[in-house]
């Protein structure tokens, strides 16, 4: 019986111990480690729609609860002053959600540029939303108060030839966007003035 | 963080506890050598040794399966401790040594040129080898290879050669070998093999009842190593010195040499290193495995009951022989006469079998002493039933209980207690001038040559066929007609005749003649109508046949009900090779489970009988082995014609001149001297299944 | 065992240099080795967690009891493995991406939990370590040769450099699941020719 | 893989993603085990029962506990510490309760705690985002995916004993290419699901 005790015990403290130790080292590395996500995963994308930028758009970052959901905005410095943030939004397409990061230009409300940053849609045809330069660019300039709707539905995206419902998914991560922009437009004025001090 | 804490601390104490309680509850009893190999191991559980995790490897290293290098990980001082568990120690394990069990190789014909990969699995795929033996060695040497201890090379004559020395009995060798030539078996196993009809044995081993591998020990004798043969022998038969005196050898009648030529003199050989033993004044040691704790009673002394006692031993049970007579030996103690077996002899014999540790109880008999219920509150697991046959057959005539009238093994046995007992003088046996034995078998022949011995005029046989049917050993025969009794065949007792006072006077009987075959095969003897005659006898020993004395059913409540005896008297036995009885725990062998036999026979059955007994009470099945070859040939090894063979003289069994002895009890077989003895030995022809040596080529 | 701490530690490097010698631990070998910087990324992980484990289960092996040291054995070493998991993650997060199911299956290769029970659990601190240490590195060698004959092979590059300049057609078999079964059994038979 | 129906998920498991030969998780006793046919059958159900139960109660643990309490990290210590736990109880409760069953599969699992195929399997259901039938069924599938290459091989290797191999690529070398070649047979599926 004290053998079976002693076994209990021995393998709950080095489990605990463990625990603790684990906790520990989360908790100090959870900064860094979300650093490294967003600059591997998001990173690519951010830096291509804010290009020209004079910051680390991924190290000038913050937050804004919005509802239960935490969302990261990434400023963006041109000519010596922060105007400009982007952020992730979600469409429902082919294969799921595809990501796409949105760069909006706070001033003008206009979008500076969109990237796709996850999707799984059929290579060569709903994937061109992210291989084809074309189609991202189009969104250049748009309002990001207004909904982004395809040719299709009377707006102003052509889409991508054989991929509708990708290319509707982008409109709507982007009309996504826009709601989520404008919803938080006066918290986001708070932070960039910050920026700015 | 604390709630990182909480649950790995939660499931910690989970798994713990659970894995605690699991192991009490689900408490399984192993052999605790299991656990020692397995601390030895790597316990990474990788799967490289080719077992399934390190507990199945170390089951595998307990059960001789797997080397002790079995382990990738661990180092060699692993493998070391691990080998010290399972053999080097001999109090807590048997060591497991491998050898091969084929030794014709490449004396065995081919059946065609092979030229394919060096493999014996290969080889063995194309009609089962090259050699006309079907069971024999490729020779290819997979198992050579397979060795990681160098303890294997192929031999001159292409079979594989076992180093004791280097070999740890790691079994690599049997799992390669595809004919199943190589065997790793402890002491144990070796004494619990019987033979197999995929054996490969020669004709004699097979006939032999007791299965003694005879070309074996005539090698050795061939080489000059007796004690070595005395070995082979003790593998099968703790009875040497007895056997090599009273055995008629049935192995020699399938001797393959006596095909072409005389047979070889098998037992002479054995008598010559049996009495080799005895002259060098002390027993070989006997190995005996470590002790089980398992108690085992054997109910007679006899030559099945010694057999079993001594291999029920060999195995590490407690074994307690329990005897009605004061000495050992039962039948051939007490029935076979002084001058076919001195009892000096017969004493040195048991003296060896009870110093390997087993208990002796004599003058204790069952059903008159103790009863079974006895035996089993005293602890015993189990019994073994050997009480013979003792009890004469009559012949149902009148007049056969007169003065002057005896029954054979009445008679044998009163003479011999006399003879042999300080405290049975009242036994003098009376002896007549006309004595008249009735009866064809070895018992009537041993009546009339003690009759002889002490003095009897004229001694006389009365047997209703001829002297071919006589059942007796032919040297017996030869010797009683030697020593001058005068045989009267074709004649069947119908009436012992008397005087006023009660004594015998003559005997009357119906002259036979030879009718057709019988269901044995023997001529029947048919009456003849109105042939009475009268012989005058004043002593009349009836030794027609006899059977095991079963009074103690009676006493003893729990066999009365539940012990099945058959119709001839001996105790039921279903299956002849298992010899369990109708009560689970009773085992039996012998002439109680065969009637009266060879002394031979009752020795195997007394080695089968401990096989039964040893798995009976270690919890296994008992079942005989598939293709148990029992008392049956393997057909292909029986030829009718044997080529190659030189004529030459056989050695006979030198005795002592008649004159001399039929004045004293003094042995009148003599033993073959060293000389002969290696000239018998290299007249073996050193037979397997199918191949043996040629005198010529 | 009158081994000195430099033997312990140089038998990892050829005599038992695991991968080879023992065909263990071969998840990782053929799973992560289709560059050389994989297979390095990988071999450094697991030396890590070979080395910690190892003076761990030795500083600890009077304490741990005979009967559940293996789950104690998989609690120490997979500790280890969550922190060069986090650490990864932290710091070279495109390798951690790449090595992605492998590194928390260090926790169940046998080398690890091997040398934790064959060695670890019966010698001292030090020679633990050496043994850690040099079973590791000849791990870590291991799967960069194999890893830099693939990616040389397999995508005509050395550690990311091209060899063979563009015109290179990549024998695209080597970096696949079969080609480093392949090239892992014809190193091995490279290995027996120099014996 | 959690949009794929059930079929298309054994489909997946089984061959395209066949956990041997394309995830190169098991190895060790893939190349242990391989050597006889008989133990080969004996791992390969063995290796369907445990993984079945692992997948199940990892799944358990992980949306239960680790989720919710934010421990994801801890996924590695904890599901490898409750399959091994789950192993050791399972073997001891058969060896007392269905010795039958035991001698046929029980000997085979202590070998499995650390088959990496197990947790790798588990730890593959949690990444595919499954629900907990999916979860099951491709549990299911990764086993039975492992014992099918697992018992091909141990034909091939079978026969391999009588081939005359050249001797530096006998016994383990001659073995993996086999299995190689045994893996470029199922790159065929590829593209099927």
């Amino acid at each position: 019986m004290r053998e079976l005790i002693k076994m209990v015990v021995v393998l709950t403290v080095l489990a605990a111990f463990s625990g603790g130790l684990l906790a520990g080292l989360r908790n100090g590395t959870a900064a860094q480690i979300e650093k490294q996500q967003l600059e591997f995963v998001k990173g690519p994308a951010i830096k291509k729609i804010l290009e020209g930028a004079s910051n680390d758009p991924i190290a000038d970052r913050f937050k804004i609860l919005d509802g239960d959901v935490e969302r990261n905005f990434f400023v963006g410095k041109f000519d010596g002053k922060v105007d400009t943030v982007a952020f992730e939004s979600f469409g429902k397409g082919y294969g799921g959600d595809i990501g796409l990061m949105v760069a909006v230009k706070l001033d003008t409300d206009k979008i500076v540029g969109v990237e796709v940053t996850t999707h799984s849609e059929t290579p060569g045809l709903g994937a061109m939303a992210k291989d084809d330069p074309g189609f991202s660019a189009q969104f250049k300039g748009f309002s990001i108060t207004e909904p982004v709707k395809v040719t299709n539905d009377d707006g102003k995206v052509n889409a991508i030839s054989g991929a509708t419902i990708t290319s509707r998914a982008v409109c709507k991560a982007a009309t996504n966007a826009g709601n989520v922009y404008q919803k938080l437009k006066p918290q986001l004025s708070e932070k960039i003035k910050e920026f700015n001090k | 963080m604390l709630t990182a804490l909480l649950f790995m601390l939660g499931l910690g104490a989970a798994c713990g506890i659970m894995l605690s309680v699991a192991s009490k509850v689900f408490y399984v009893y192993e052999d605790p050598r299991i656990a020692e190999v397995e601390a030895f191991t790597a316990a990474a559980n990788c799967g490289g040794c080719g077992y399934t995790g390190c507990s199945a490897a170390a089951v595998a290293v307990v059960a001789g399966e797997a080397p002790p290098s079995v382990c990738i990980l661990a180092d060699a001082e692993a493998a070391a401790n691990i080998a010290a568990i399972m053999g080097v120690d001999p109090g807590t394990a048997e060591p497991l040594l491998s050898y091969n069990t084929c030794t014709g190789g490449d004396r065995a014909a081919d059946k065609y040129y092979y030229m394919g990969i060096n493999s014996c699995q290969a080889l063995a795929t194309l009609y089962g080898g090259k050699h006309e033996c079907p069971v024999g060695c490729l020779g290819l040497g997979d198992c050579v290879r397979a060795c990681a201890f160098d303890a294997l090379k192929i031999g001159p004559h292409g079979y594989p050669v076992v180093d004791e020395m280097k070999c740890v009995g790691c079994g690599a060798c049997e799992r390669v070998c595809p004919k199943d030539i190589m065997e790793i078996k402890t002491m144990s196993q070796k004494l619990l093999h019987l033979n197999q009809y995929d054996d490969r044995i020669a004709p004699c081993q097979q006939t032999c009842p007791a299965e003694i591998d005879i070309p074996r020990y005539i090698y050795q004798i061939k080489n000059g190593d007796y004690e070595g043969a005395v070995n082979t022998i003790r593998e099968r038969n703790p009875l040497l010195l007895s056997c090599g005196r009273v055995c008629p050898h049935p192995c020699e009648d399938k001797c393959r040499r006596g095909i072409e030529d005389q047979a070889v003199s098998i037992n002479q050989l054995k008598r010559f290193v049996a009495d080799y033993e005895m002259n060098s004044g002390h027993h070989l040691p006997v190995s005996v495995a470590p002790s089980t704790g398992k108690k085992v009673a054997v109910i007679g002394g006899g030559p099945a009951g010694l057999s079993c006692a001594f291999f029920l031993r060999r195995l590490g049970h407690d074994v307690t022989i329990f005897d009605a007579m004061p000495k050992l030996g039962g039948m051939i103690r007490y029935g076979i006469p002084e001058y076919r077996l001195p009892k000096e002899v017969l004493a040195w014999e048991t003296d060896g079998i009870l110093n390997i540790g087993i208990e002796h109880k004599p003058n204790i008999m069952l059903g008159r002493d103790f009863d079974i219920g006895s035996l089993m509150a005293a602890g015993y697991d189990s019994v073994f039933l050997g009480i013979g046959a003792w009890k004469d057959y009559t012949l149902g005539v009148e007049g056969e209980n007169l003065g002057g009238c005896y029954t054979g093994i009445n008679f044998l046995t009163n003479f011999a207690l006399w003879q042999q007992e300080d405290g049975a003088k009242d036994r003098q046996p009376f002896v007549g001038n006309k004595c008249v034995v009735i009866g064809g078998g070895n018992t009537a022949i041993d009546c009339v040559r003690t009759l002889i011995r002490l003095g009897a005029e004229e001694v006389s046989i009365v047997y209703r066929r001829t002297r071919k049917e006589m059942p007796a050993n032919e040297v017996e025969i030869v010797a009683a007609e030697h020593e001058g009794v005068k045989f009267t065949f074709l004649a069947a007792p119908t009436r012992v005749i008397g005087d006023e006072e009660g004594n015998v006077t003559g005997l009357e009987y119906l002259k036979m003649e030879l009718g057709e075959p019988d269901a044995s095969g023997r001529r029947r003897p048919v009456p003849i109508e109105g042939s009475e005659t009268v012989m005058d006898i004043d002593m009349l020993i009836t030794a027609i046949g006899q059977g095991p004395d079963v009074f103690f059913k009676d006493e003893s409540k729990r066999l009365d009900q539940d012990l099945n005896i058959t119709r001839w008297n001996t105790i039921d036995s279903e299956d002849p090779v298992a010899l369990q009885s109708s009560i689970p725990y009773i085992f039996t062998g012998g002439d109680s489970a065969t009637g009266a036999a060879l002394v031979v026979s009752a020795i195997g059955a007394g080695r089968r009988a401990a096989r039964s007994i040893h798995l009976y009470i270690t919890g296994e099945e008992i079942t005989p082995p598939a293709k148990t070859l029992f008392t049956n040939n393997i057909p292909v090894s029986i030829f009718d014609s044997v080529p190659g063979i030189e004529k030459s003289e056989r050695t006979e069994m030198p005795e002592l001149p008649v004159e001399d002895r039929i004045k004293s009890f003094v042995e009148a077989d003599l033993v073959i001297s060293e000389e002969e003895a290696l000239y018998e030995s290299g007249r073996c022809l050193q037979c397997c299944l199918t191949c043996y040596n040629k005198d010529v080529a | 065992m009158a081994k000195t701490i430099t033997q312990e530690f140089t038998k990892g490097l050829w005599a038992e240099i695991a991968p080879f010698r023992l065909v263990l631990g071969l998840c990782p070998v053929l799973g992560v080795t289709t560059t050389m910087e994989n297979g390095i990324g990988m071999g450094i992980a697991t030396t890590f967690v070979l080395l910690c484990s190892n003076i761990l289960v030795s500083a600890l092996r009077n304490i741990i009891p005979q009967k559940v040291r293996i789950a104690c054995f998989i609690i120490i070493i997979a500790t280890f493995v969550i922190v060069v998991e986090l650490v990864m993650q932290a710091y070279a997060y495109p390798l951690f991406l790449k090595l992605g199911l492998f590194i928390p299956l260090i926790v169940v290769n046998c080398i690890v939990l091997g040398r934790a029970e064959a060695f670890a659990y019966k010698n001292g601190l030090l020679f633990s370590m050496a043994d850690g240490l040099g079973i590791g590195i000849g791990f870590t060698l291991s799967l960069a040769a194999l890893g830099g004959v693939r990616e040389v092979l397999g995508t005509g590059t050395f550690y990311g450099a091209s060899v063979f300049g563009p015109s290179f057609q990549p024998f695209e078999f080597m970096i696949q699941a079969p080609g480093a079964f392949v090239c892992l059994g014809l190193m091995l038979c490279i290995m027996n020719l120099f014996e | 893989m959690s949009e794929l129906g059930y079929f298309s998920i054994i489909i997946s498991t089984i061959f395209v993603n066949n956990i041997l030969l394309a995830k190169f998780l098991g190895n060790c006793p893939f190349l242990g085990t391989s050597k006889k046919m008989e133990t080969a059958v004996g791992m390969a159900m063995a290796v369907v029962f445990v993984l079945v139960m692992a997948g199940a109660i990892t799944w358990v643990i992980y949306y239960l506990f680790l989720l919710p309490f934010d421990l994801v990290y801890l996924r590695t210590i904890a599901f490898i510490l409750v399959i091994a736990s789950l192993v050791q109880f399972v073997e001891l409760f058969l060896k007392k309760s269905i010795p039958a069953l035991y001698a046929g599969l029980g000997i085979f699992l202590p070998l499995i705690t650390t088959n990496c195929a197990v947790l790798g399997a588990c730890v593959i259901n949690i990444d595919e985002e499954l629900g907990f039938l999916k979860s099951l069924v491709a549990s299911f599938g990764f086993a039975v995916g492992f014992g099918v290459a697992l018992i091909l091989f141990a034909g091939v290797r079978e026969r391999i004993t009588l081939a005359r191999v050249p001797k530096p690529l006998q016994d383990t070398s001659i073995g993996l290419i086999t299995a190689g070649i045994i893996a470029l047979a199922f790159f065929s599926f590829k593209g099927m699901v």
